[in-house]
């Protein structure tokens, strides 16, 4: 095992005790925090150099009614060793009225990933300064990335029951 | 001044792809734009949820249209993480020469849209010319000549085709043989010069901030390109630079994209020479029946606009349960173009946005 | 190809201007945009055949709809079609935007384009190679020739069930009725 | 004579319509065989234009007709002014300052044009435009004052009399120098890069243009078509020693013209502030030293 892998997990072990650190693959850390203290976790990595923040994304875990967030982490760095480091800080929340303290305080660029799951999830980012919609044109009852939406019978229920312009000649 | 609200795109000879940018003018300057993205979303991570593992490969690769290949590496090397499948050695060299092809030519795609950008026809119209010939060469290999599917967990669908090494060297050096041509007529042109310095400036500091990565990242100085830091295929095999500048303009920007360009072609021939014959894929287990173990796994690559990474979440049954793709464009589109573009003039958005390397459907996937 | 054929330009000059200065609307509306480009430069040339690419719907008359449709792209296509000088022609371009394609189970993408504006022929396959196009653009000379290629006819004619279905999937549309309906 | 002069100017506004359409066509297929393309035919700006008046066309008003018609009447007048060889119907009656003056005729008309559209996209086209023409005018009349000033005439016709007489202006300094001065703003009056800034379709979708469609963008196209004639056929008249019968003058603008055309394929187009400065400073400054040149020896 690496040791840039351990030495961090030794570090944010002895710094938060609610967390739950696992080294799960060369160069990959899986840090899963309560959702209060993503805030604390993500600004001291941010600290210690892991300063490019590359994806937020979300999971939708239906069986358990929870949403799992992930952030990947890593660092820019010309270190080999810990450029190939990259964490992975995940945090569960309840599927229903989902929300969650924005990171764009510490990364910056969070914000349109931020904007994409609130519009695909429907999570709530409090703080977050445009929450407005960015891909979507039609709005859906349930956010469309949800495990319950069901694109098929979507598609049925919307795009297969226009009809075409010649049927409705033909009818008239 | 009156504050005027216009429309850059979708409809737009200076756009690529189908994006769109309001902007508020004061005269020629530009106070504030907004990226407005989602004319190319189809919910791709959506749809990849509801197909296998195999079915997945035609889907993947046209998130991104102008270098599918390397979201075919990315999938194909999560999908190995997860079900722990190892890549012969002479594919693991396919696979890079593959890659570096498909990045010249995805370079000479970019050259053609900053030149025709600045009304530069003839240098867009040889590009787009040089790029053909590469294509040719994947035609040959894979049988398409934008969607390839050539990428396959295991390692590559089959072998080149005999006589098939010299053809490659024979299109590179056509290819490079026309490169003092290029530099004379567009990238040591004094008003390509005068139309790029100090368009688009993004200080180091910035860049860092607001997740820059690949050309938007190098052309600030930082030595950072993940074929080095977490080399996969066969790049930790033979010698190779990482092109960088220090402007953090548009000018250095298309600089760095020329030199890459050629030190891909260079690494080609070097891998060509290293290459070891044997197999080229290992067995996978029936596509049908394929169930991928419980696990996770975020897997990243150097694609040829950036750092490209893929989070791919399994539940044990024979498709994806969540992928989630991390793409070079996202960032420069939504966060650095804004950034970008304030202060300059109207004259210069395509110039930045093309020069940032932005391609539409990355972003709205 | 009649080009050069004197009696042909003093019989229907309207026509044959037509078949041979085509101008195609540059809108990349899919990812079929990457053969557009091919197409127009050095190694196929379009513009052999009066082909060549503007800037602005209000110059166009070949409308390329290069690749699938999300539901966002739809507002600014039909937009955009409106704005033509008629006669115009449009040319759907790879599978997506015949059926749906490979999106057919997308929550998002259009499927049957010709339900939203009339379309003269088809190209199929994903993607398409700049030959297609050729052979499109030959096609469509056959059309005008015969004058089978009335889609903005049948337009102004079905302009009612076309605004229908628009605004079933866009819900209400911000311009006014470009023709003003009789069958209402 | 009255009838001779009818039948004059008839021929004149044709022979600059055929002579402007078939050097546009001509461009596009010598920048084709620049790009390594086969290239369109030479009659495809006719054919365009035959399509273009079998169109419906969009109006935006009495404004937006009537700019587009004032825009090429301007170029029609100054087109009388023009000797060609031979053949000058109105060219006894005016002379340089005349067409200095119509010439801002044709801009002025799109300007108005553009304005009834209401398109902010068109009004940064004309204001770009303006600013260009404001640019290339100042060398423009610098190098027309030399010219004037060095024959001791404003009419074209005694101009290019006098030249067949002395040999081409070309060979004498003071106009050397005004010439390449008036080479170097050529671009910017034909709108060919590197000032190809007005259309711009990479940058604002063809500018002024946008709106045009059908007959309007079809009499544009005449109108440039004019406006290529009028340029260059002055510049032959000034500088190249006019010609006695128009097959050898329309040599002379071929040649010059293809110049132009090898240029255009080897340049980006500058920005409105870069080309302004370009040219208020080389064609200014060369324009200039040939005016205080011949004021001081003449």
């Amino acid at each position: 095992m690496n040791h840039t892998g351990t030495s961090l997990k030794e570090n944010l072990l002895s710094y938060f005790d609610d967390i739950l650190v696992e080294i799960s693959d060369e160069h990959r850390l899986t840090i899963s925090c309560k959702k209060d203290s993503v805030i604390t976790i993500l600004s001291s990595l941010n600290r210690n150099g892991y300063n490019h923040l590359a994806l937020i994304s979300c999971v939708d875990w239906i069986k358990d009614n929870e949403l799992e967030l992930v952030y990947i982490i890593s660092a820019y760095t010309e270190d080999s060793e810990k450029g190939k480091m990259n964490i992975l800080v995940k945090t569960k929340i309840a599927r229903e009225k989902p929300e969650l303290l924005t990171v764009m305080s510490i990364y910056e660029n969070a914000e349109p990933y931020e904007r994409e799951l609130h519009e695909l999830y429907g999570i709530n980012f409090k703080g977050h300064p445009r929450l407005i919609p960015l891909l979507l044109e039609r709005e859906y009852e349930i956010p469309p990335f949800r495990k319950d939406f069901d694109t098929r019978k979507y598609v049925q229920d919307v795009f297969d029951k226009i009809p075409f312009v010649e049927d409705k000649k033909g009818r008239k | 001044m009156r504050e005027l609200e216009l429309y850059f795109g979708p409809q737009h000879l200076g756009m690529v792809g189908n994006f769109s940018i309001t902007l508020n003018v004061e005269g020629d300057r530009i106070v504030k734009a907004t990226a407005n993205p989602g004319f190319l979303h189809r919910g791709f991570e959506k749809l990849m949820e509801q197909r296998t593992w195999i079915q997945n490969f035609p889907l993947v690769c046209r998130i991104n249209v102008v270098e599918p290949d390397h979201m075919e590496l990315i999938y194909a090397m999560a999908v190995e993480k997860l079900a722990g499948i190892e890549v012969p050695e002479r594919a693991q060299f396919i696979r890079s020469i593959y890659l570096e092809l498909a990045r010249v030519g995805s370079h000479l795609f970019g050259l053609w849209a900053y030149a025709n950008m600045l009304g530069f026809d003839t240098v867009a119209n040889w590009a787009m010319y040089h790029r053909d010939l590469v294509l040719d060469l994947f035609e040959e290999i894979t049988g398409g000549r934008v969607y390839h599917i050539y990428i396959w967990p295991g390692g590559v669908r089959r072998d080149f085709p005999k006589g098939f090494k010299d053809k490659i060297i024979n299109t590179l050096h056509t290819i490079g043989s026309c490169v003092p041509d290029y530099d004379d007529t567009f990238f040591n042109n004094r008003i390509f010069y005068k139309r790029s310095k100090d368009i688009g400036k993004i200080t180091h500091e910035e860049a860092k901030r607001m997740g820059a990565v690949g050309q938007v990242l190098r052309a600030t100085g930082m030595k950072q390109d993940i074929r080095k830091i977490e080399p996969y295929a066969a790049y930790d095999q033979v010698d190779w630079e990482i092109p960088v500048r220090t402007g953090g303009d548009a000018y250095s920007r298309i600089w760095v994209v020329r030199d890459e360009m050629i030190e891909s072609v260079r690494m080609i021939l070097k891998l060509l020479d290293k290459m070891p014959e044997g197999e080229v894929y290992n067995k996978i287990p029936n596509p049908f029946k394929w169930n991928i173990p419980d696990n996770e796994a975020y897997v990243r690559c150097e694609s040829s606009r950036g750092e490209l990474g893929l989070y791919l979440v399994s539940n044990g049954e024979n498709k994806p349960y969540r992928a989630h793709f991390r793409t070079p464009s996202y960032n420069h589109g939504l966060t650095i173009l804004e950034k970008a573009l304030e202060n300059e003039s109207i004259a210069d958005v395509g110039n930045i946005m093309i020069s940032l390397y932005i391609t539409a459907p990355e972003i709205d996937r | 190809m009649d080009r050069n054929k004197l009696g042909k330009w003093l019989q229907s000059p309207g026509k044959m201007g037509q078949k041979y200065s085509l101008h195609a609307l540059y809108f990349c509306t899919g990812c079929g945009i990457i053969e557009i480009p091919p197409t127009i430069t050095a190694r196929w040339d379009a513009e052999r055949f009066g082909v060549i690419p503007v800037a602005t719907p209000r110059q166009a008359n070949l409308f390329l709809i290069t690749g699938y449709v999300s539901v966002k792209t739809l507002r600014p296509i039909i937009r955009s079609y409106e704005q033509m000088p008629e006669p115009k022609f449009t040319v759907g371009f790879g599978s997506c935007p015949i059926n749906g394609g490979m999106y057919w189970d997308s929550y998002n993408t259009i499927k049957h384009l010709d339900k939203y504006i009339p379309i003269d022929g088809w190209i199929a396959g994903c993607m398409p190679r700049p030959e297609a196009v050729f052979v499109a653009v030959t096609h469509l000379w056959t059309l005008i020739d015969k004058g089978m290629a009335d889609g903005y006819k049948k337009y102004r004619e079905d302009y009612h069930y076309y605004r229908e279905n628009q605004e079933k999937i866009l819900g209400k549309l911000e311009w006014p009725p470009l023709f003003s309906s009789k069958k209402m | 004579m009255v009838m001779n002069t009818i039948l004059e100017i008839i021929i004149i506004i044709l022979l600059a319509a055929i002579i402007g359409l078939f050097f546009l066509g001509l461009s596009r297929k010598i920048m084709a065989r620049i790009h390594w393309r086969y290239g369109p035919p030479i009659a495809q700006p006719v054919i365009d234009i035959i399509k273009l008046f079998n169109q419906t066309s969009m109006s935006h008003g009495k404004l937006f007709n009537f700019g587009i018609i004032f825009s090429l009447s301007g170029s029609v007048v100054v087109l009388l002014f023009l000797p060609l060889g031979e053949m000058c119907p109105l060219s006894s009656s005016g002379g340089l300052l005349v067409i200095l003056y119509c010439m801002l005729i044709a801009p002025l008309g799109l300007a108005l044009s553009g304005g009834e559209a209401a398109n902010p996209i068109t009004s940064i086209g004309i204001s770009r435009k303006f600013l260009l023409a404001f640019g290339y005018e100042l060398p423009l009349l610098l190098i027309l004052l030399t010219v004037m000033t060095h024959f001791n005439t404003i009419s074209i016709v005694d101009i290019v009399n006098m030249q067949l007489q002395t040999g081409w202006s070309f060979q004498h300094l003071p106009l050397l120098l005004s010439g390449i001065a008036y080479i170097l703003i050529l671009p910017a009056i034909l709108d060919l890069r590197p000032f190809e800034l007005i259309q711009a379709p990479q940058e604002i979708s063809s500018g002024p243009m946008i709106e045009y469609g059908g007959k309007f963008l079809a009499l544009a196209t005449i109108q440039h078509a004019f406006n290529v004639f009028i340029s260059l056929s002055l510049f032959t008249n000034l500088f190249l020693g006019g010609a006695e019968n128009p097959g050898y003058f329309f040599l002379k603008m071929l040649i010059v013209f293809i110049i132009l055309l090898f240029v255009n394929a080897v340049t980006p187009r500058f920005r409105i502030e870069q080309a302004i400065k370009f040219l208020w400073r080389w064609p200014a400054l060369l324009a200039f030293a040939g005016l205080i040149i011949v004021s001081v020896t003449g």
